[in-house]
């Protein structure tokens, strides 16, 4: 771990802005600190995430990803975030098979009372990601993301 | 090209004091595309936003960046600026450098270059941004308010009386809440019942407001002014339309040993009941769970008796459907009982009571008529505790927060107590007292000087029994430390104040926040009190938190107002951020293939299908297309769509893709 | 049924007669009881009062010893042994602890032992069990009282309710016995002080037995050696504060469910206690 | 320090009333934070005198670990040489205690009182219940002695043995 330690992984995070938008303001509100390297991009909520858009982050230079709504029930679209849960469950063996390193994608639930766990999500997300080192094999998803591009499925 | 113009707020020095903002309008004004670029000390003032005004003239901006704080709290300010000035406010981004930013992360190179790269990201998504139009809804002028204690009855008559028609339910058989269970109400020691009653007679009567007892909320669908509740009338087994309401069934029934829920155990009552002498109806139901007829199959005395034959033995739940524009929560709180206390008996100690409790035995319509005697011989209580922050302020047993009113009411009871029991001693055990409120401390000190209330500041450790004593161990921390002793004859803890059963399940039915304790979570802590954060639903009472009754009364009125301005309007004015699905010129027509698995995403039934017919009637092809009326903006089907033919307005696939590649090019 | 065994020193010393009635109801059970080899003190009071590093390296010893010899579960009837094991295990979950004690001991401590105590021993046997081999019914009236380390703290014991718990009394009344509700069930004997301060322990021992007495208790039960030998041993010392002098014997659970099973007084132990039981 | 002072520990605590200071108030002395007071704790008998009963951790609404506190309050006043008078007995009884069982493995109890009364010069003490003691088969005379006696050693060494004492 001690060699990654100059390495400042740039992290996205795509956050539902009921919950976890809100939860980072909070964060926010009672000066919690955290690492820089976390960006957030709002999303009305965790469903709109296609997950095309990750694998065309990691191609683009992400070497880690959060992903973080409301937590199970609390949806404010009611079920936005089940569909985003299921279709991560089955995105997730799919990244797996094509080589992607799964273990940089943070998928979490923070609430928008969840100031604390916001701050404790990016810093763990952080850590994890600089032990992690940079993502370089990122070029096999750029290649499939051509390939999709050509076949127009994902 | 695009013309832009970005304004970087220094909020004071909210975001100036950690991000070096004068570089940050620097840099960004070297960006393609981006006309303008400047920083302000308070751009959400009115000189701030008429710079904002001002540029789009002068440089005929196509577009605005703000970087303040979260678009959460000034995102309309700004867009309604933009709009003054011509630009279409959906042109209008914030980028988020105060909470995000500033305020999470130390002063330093690095956070100025986040608070770059945050409003660069906002200027590439406003680059693609289109003009958006809002929809307007209609408002159904008809409210729904959960729950008939004070706060439900006050937010009733509140909004009734403004002229619109008010649907009020609630789950017991009787409206009234816990206040009609108090005895006298501090600071004035007016009889609660005495001024509360009238009030719901007065719901009973208004013609604008349709009363459902023994109702639960089965279900809310819908947006604001718009939402379809769905309310279970839990059946009563007595056809109110016929009973007379004479109470002979109740004098004949043989099930008498049920615990009171309006005594708070301390009394019982019967299984065809009126939970109390001034209930609102006042007409009995049956409590099918402890009816002879119900468990047994045999008894029916209850019939036998009714001149009227208004028992209805078959009679099931039922669903009605309303139409409803706004809602009021105002479901209220329980406490705590007294077995979640171990080291005060785990409840097996009859003489140790809850503040509850004791009202009802200082009640005049209690089972004591008002005297205040131990339930466990009836023996007349001369020496008496009161613990005060009695599962309150206990972060080891889950409940962190100040139950607000229980200082109050404990002086209150104290108070009573030396009133009717003139040579009885009272203590009551203190952390702090909390009397902030208008003749509140006043209201204390009478207890403590007029009253010789004996206060000792110090929490008790245990409390066990004795040779018919409650031996109570405290301490008087004042005295640096000293162990104090009481032989009580009764014990009174003034527990926690607790969100009300069922919340948690309520609010996922309603989409509304609560808290980590169950209470439903205001939209803002200072200048949202009432609203939640799903619009069009509003809160009252210690339903949000605990509260007492002036403070109540005031939130009710106030979530009344919200809901009378809503109904002020014909239509309302909503953002347009709904799905759409493309529509191309013919022969494509669309690339929507018409596999509907976007329907099987929505939450809000708002896929239809369209179908495309030929100039001779034949039917083309059937695709998508969302109601925007339904359309609640989630997005999900975007996410579903296989053929990308889905975009959702204000979030593009472009908008945000444009986001993210800015994020990541360096 | 097999299982590891801690005895501890006063288990040896003066508290035999709780080994005895352990291993005579053991053995009326089928239990068989594995003794930790070379097992060691665990430094009680004395060591967690004087320094945290003995204090954790002695129970860890222990432990380990029972780890190489295989044993996975390990029943300690003494309430201090069982408390500093357990108390250990959960502070070396630590670790920068565990490494400190590893290097102390140069031996391998994984800390995945089962620590139980005599009364979850007994639950674990089964009380329909128990029931079954109850050859002359505990009809007495008694005082279960548990004392501070069998149940405090809560957190890491997760063991019984910490105010009024009811595990032993639910054993007494498996054999036929009646207990009681009282007011000094976890209430602190003097513990440690026994010896160096003895006048402490006369005055809190006194107001457990006074309540007890007071209530009617035939006798008061307990799974600890030193609140045996405070409440019993120091039983003159305790009766000079109070008004009047108390007789009731102080027993063991064992020593009370071996009365049940048949087992003699002489075999259980009973005869080796200053106050004179007669049940 | 979270202590907001409400004294439940105190209430029940069972030896508060033979305290200099009982822990409540033991916990606002650590509060303030000055080294007068801090001296002042390390100097009281509470610190020895507490059973570590844990009833006060029990019941603490903030689960402030009081005992253990006073596990670590003794081994510094110890360290710093500021023990209580009161604390004579009882740090003579754990001394006479722990050095049973660093050459011994387990605990003698008769080597421990005599070595305890030799330290105390309490001579007669229990001179009324060591021969009940005996007769009842609860004093055997010789010691039992575990195997490995280098560990025990070893781990005195490295742990109690291993703290300086500030000389006064």
């Amino acid at each position: 771990m001690s060699s990654n330690t100059d390495f400042e992984p740039k992290i996205v995070a795509f956050v539902c802005n009921w919950c976890t938008y809100a939860g980072a303001d909070l964060t926010g509100t009672s000066r919690l600190k955290y690492a820089t390297n976390v960006k957030i991009v709002r999303f009305p909520c965790t469903g709109r995430i296609d997950f095309l858009l990750l694998l065309k982050s990691f191609a683009q230079g992400a070497d880690g990803i959060i992903v973080s709504g409301c937590h199970p029930n609390d949806c404010h679209y009611t079920s936005g975030n089940f569909h985003a849960r299921r279709r991560w469950i089955a995105f997730r063996s799919v990244l797996d098979l094509m080589g992607v390193d799964i273990r940089r994608i943070q998928y979490s639930w923070v609430s928008a009372a969840e100031g604390s766990k916001w701050a404790e999500l990016v810093n763990n997300t952080v850590a994890d990601i600089r032990a992690l080192g940079p993502y370089t094999e990122y070029q096999k998803v750029a290649d499939y993301l051509e390939k999709e591009g050509q076949d127009g499925e994902a | 090209m695009s013309k832009i113009g970005v304004f970087i707020c220094h909020c004071g020095e909210n975001i100036s004091a950690t991000v070096d903002v004068e570089r940050v309008a620097r840099e960004i004004g070297e960006m393609e595309g981006v006309a303008y670029a400047s920083d302000y000390k308070y751009m959400c003032s009115d000189p701030g936003q008429t710079r904002i005004k001002e540029a789009i003239k002068k440089y005929d901006l196509d577009g605005v960046v703000v970087g303040a704080c979260s678009p959460r709290m000034h995102e309309p300010t700004f867009r309604k600026a933009c709009a003054e000035a011509g630009l279409n406010s959906y042109l209008c981004e914030m980028a988020n450098l105060r909470e995000h930013c500033s305020w999470v992360h130390e002063k330093g190179e690095e956070t100025t270059e986040k608070a770059i790269d945050l409003v660069k990201m906002l200027v590439e998504k406003v680059k693609k941004d289109k003009p958006l139009q809002s929809i307007k809804v209609p408002v159904t002028k008809k409210a729904l308010v959960i729950g008939g204690g004070i706060a439900g009855i006050q937010a009733s008559l509140d909004i009734a009386n403004t002229g619109h028609q008010v649907i009020l339910i609630e789950k017991d058989p009787s409206i009234g809440g816990h206040m009609s269970q108090l005895s006298e109400t501090f600071p004035t020691l007016d009889c609660s019942q005495c001024i509360l009653t009238p009030r719901m007679v007065e719901v009973a009567q208004h013609p604008n407001i349709k009363l459902y007892t023994y109702a639960e909320l089965e279900s809310l669908e819908g947006f604001i002014g718009n939402f379809t509740a769905k309310i279970r009338l839990k059946a009563k087994s007595v056809n109110y339309s016929t009973c007379t309401g004479c109470g002979a069934c109740i004098q004949k029934c043989p099930v008498k040993k049920i615990p009171s829920e309006f005594n708070a155990g301390l009394g019982t009552r019967t299984a065809i009941y009126v939970p109390f002498p001034q209930a609102v109806p006042n007409k009995p139901v049956i409590d099918r769970a402890n009816c002879n007829y119900y468990k047994r199959g045999a008894c029916k005395i209850c019939e036998k008796t009714c001149q009227v034959g208004a028992i209805e033995w078959d009679k099931e739940d039922e669903i009605v459907s309303e139409q409803v524009g706004a809602v009021v929560l105002a479901t209220g709180f329980d406490v705590k009982g007294t077995d979640f206390f171990p080291e005060y008996g785990y409840g097996k100690f009859k003489d140790v009571l809850t503040g509850l409790q004791f009202e009802r035995l200082a009640s005049a319509s209690g089972p004591t008529l008002g005297e205040i005697r131990r339930p466990s011989d009836g023996v007349i209580p001369k020496k008496i505790v009161f613990i005060a922050c009695a599962g309150s302020r206990d972060p080891a047993k889950g409940i962190p927060y100040c139950s607000k009113i229980c200082c109050m009411y404990t002086a209150k009871h104290a108070m009573l107590y030396q009133h009717k029991v003139h040579d009885g001693e009272s203590t009551v055990f203190y952390m702090d007292i909390r009397a902030g409120g208008k003749n509140y401390e006043e209201f204390v000190r009478r207890a403590i000087e007029e009253d010789t209330v004996n206060y000792i500041r110090g929490r008790v450790a245990r409390v066990y029994e004795k040779d018919g004593k409650l031996i109570v161990k405290g301490v008087d921390t004042l005295l640096g430390g000293e162990q104090v002793e009481i032989e009580a004859d009764m014990v009174v803890l003034a527990t926690a104040g607790i969100a009300s059963c069922g919340s948690e399940q309520l609010a996922q039915k309603l989409h509304v926040s609560y808290d980590p304790y169950h209470f439903f979570a205001e939209a803002h802590p200072k200048l949202k009190p009432v609203e939640t954060n799903t619009a069009g639903i509003f809160l009252a009472g210690a339903c949000q938190a605990p509260k007492d009754i002036p403070e109540t009364v005031g939130m009710a009125s106030g979530a009344a107002v919200k809901v009378a301005a809503l109904f002020s309007k014909e239509e309302l004015i909503r953002e347009p951020i709904v799905a759409v699905v493309n529509r191309l010129a013919p022969p494509l027509y669309s690339t929507c293939v018409g596999c509907f698995m976007c329907e099987t995403a929505c939450p809000y039934n708002a896929i239809e299908h369209e179908e495309i017919k030929g100039r001779d009637g034949s039917l083309i092809r059937t695709i998508a297309r969302i109601n925007e009326g339904l359309c609640q903006g989630c997005g999900t089907c975007v996410a579903f769509c296989r053929s990308k033919s889905i975009d959702i307005q204000g979030y593009t696939n472009e908008e945000v893709y444009a986001e993210v590649m800015s994020l990541l090019n360096d | 049924m097999k299982i590891g065994f801690y005895p501890g020193c006063s288990l040896t010393g003066s508290s035999r007669e709780y080994n005895e009635s352990v291993a005579m109801v053991a053995k009326a059970l089928d239990i068989e009881l594995v003794e930790i080899k070379d097992w060691n003190c665990c430094g009680a009071t004395a060591a967690h009062s004087m320094n945290e590093e003995l204090s954790l390296s002695l129970p860890a010893r222990i432990m380990a010893m029972a780890e190489e010899q295989g044993l996975t579960e390990v029943v300690v009837p003494c309430a201090a042994c069982y408390n500093r094991l357990k108390v250990t295990q959960n502070e070396l979950e630590d670790e920068q602890k565990r490494a400190r004690v590893v290097d102390i001991l140069k031996q391998p401590y994984k800390g995945n032992l089962k620590i139980i105590n005599v009364l979850q021993l007994l639950e674990a046997y089964g009380t329909e069990n128990i029931k079954a081999k109850v050859i002359q019914p505990f009809t007495h009236k008694v005082a279960c009282y548990y004392g501070c380390l069998l149940v405090r703290p809560q957190s890491i014991l997760k063991f019984d309710r910490v105010e009024d718990p009811q595990s032993m009394d639910s054993l007494i009344k498996v054999i036929g016995g009646t207990t009681m509700d009282w007011a000094f069930k976890t209430e602190c004997c003097g513990g440690g002080f026994s010896v160096s301060r003895t006048d402490l322990v006369a005055k809190l021992s006194g107001n457990i037995l006074k309540d007890a007495s007071d209530r009617g208790a035939e006798a008061l039960i307990v799974a600890c050696p030193m609140c045996q030998s405070n409440l019993d041993m120091r039983r003159g010392a305790i009766n000079k504060t109070l008004e009047t002098p108390i007789d009731i014997p102080v027993i063991y659970i064992t020593q009370a469910i071996g009365l049940a099973l048949g087992i003699g007084a002489k075999e259980l132990g009973l005869k080796r206690h200053f106050v004179t039981v007669e049940l | 320090m979270h202590c907001y002072q409400c004294g439940k520990c105190t209430a029940g605590c069972v030896l508060a009333s033979e305290m200099n200071f009982p822990p409540s108030y033991l916990m606002r002395l650590l509060q303030t934070g000055t080294k007068e007071n801090y001296d002042k704790i390390l100097k009281s008998n509470s610190i020895w005198l507490c059973l570590n009963c844990e009833n006060c951790v029990g019941r603490c609404p903030m689960e402030i670990d009081i005992p253990k506190m006073m596990d670590y309050l003794r081994t510094q006043s110890l360290k710093e040489n500021k023990q209580h008078p009161d604390s004579k007995p009882i740090v003579a009884f754990h001394r006479s205690f722990l050095d049973s069982i660093k050459y011994t493995g387990r605990l003698y109890e008769v080597g421990l009182i005599a070595a305890f009364k030799a330290r105390t010069f309490r001579f007669t003490q229990d001179l009324t219940i060591a021969p009940g003691m005996y007769l009842r088969g609860k004093l055997p005379l010789f010691p039992e002695k575990i195997n490995d006696r280098r560990i025990m050693k070893r781990i005195f060494a490295q742990t109690i043995e291993n703290v300086k004492t500030d000389t006064k």
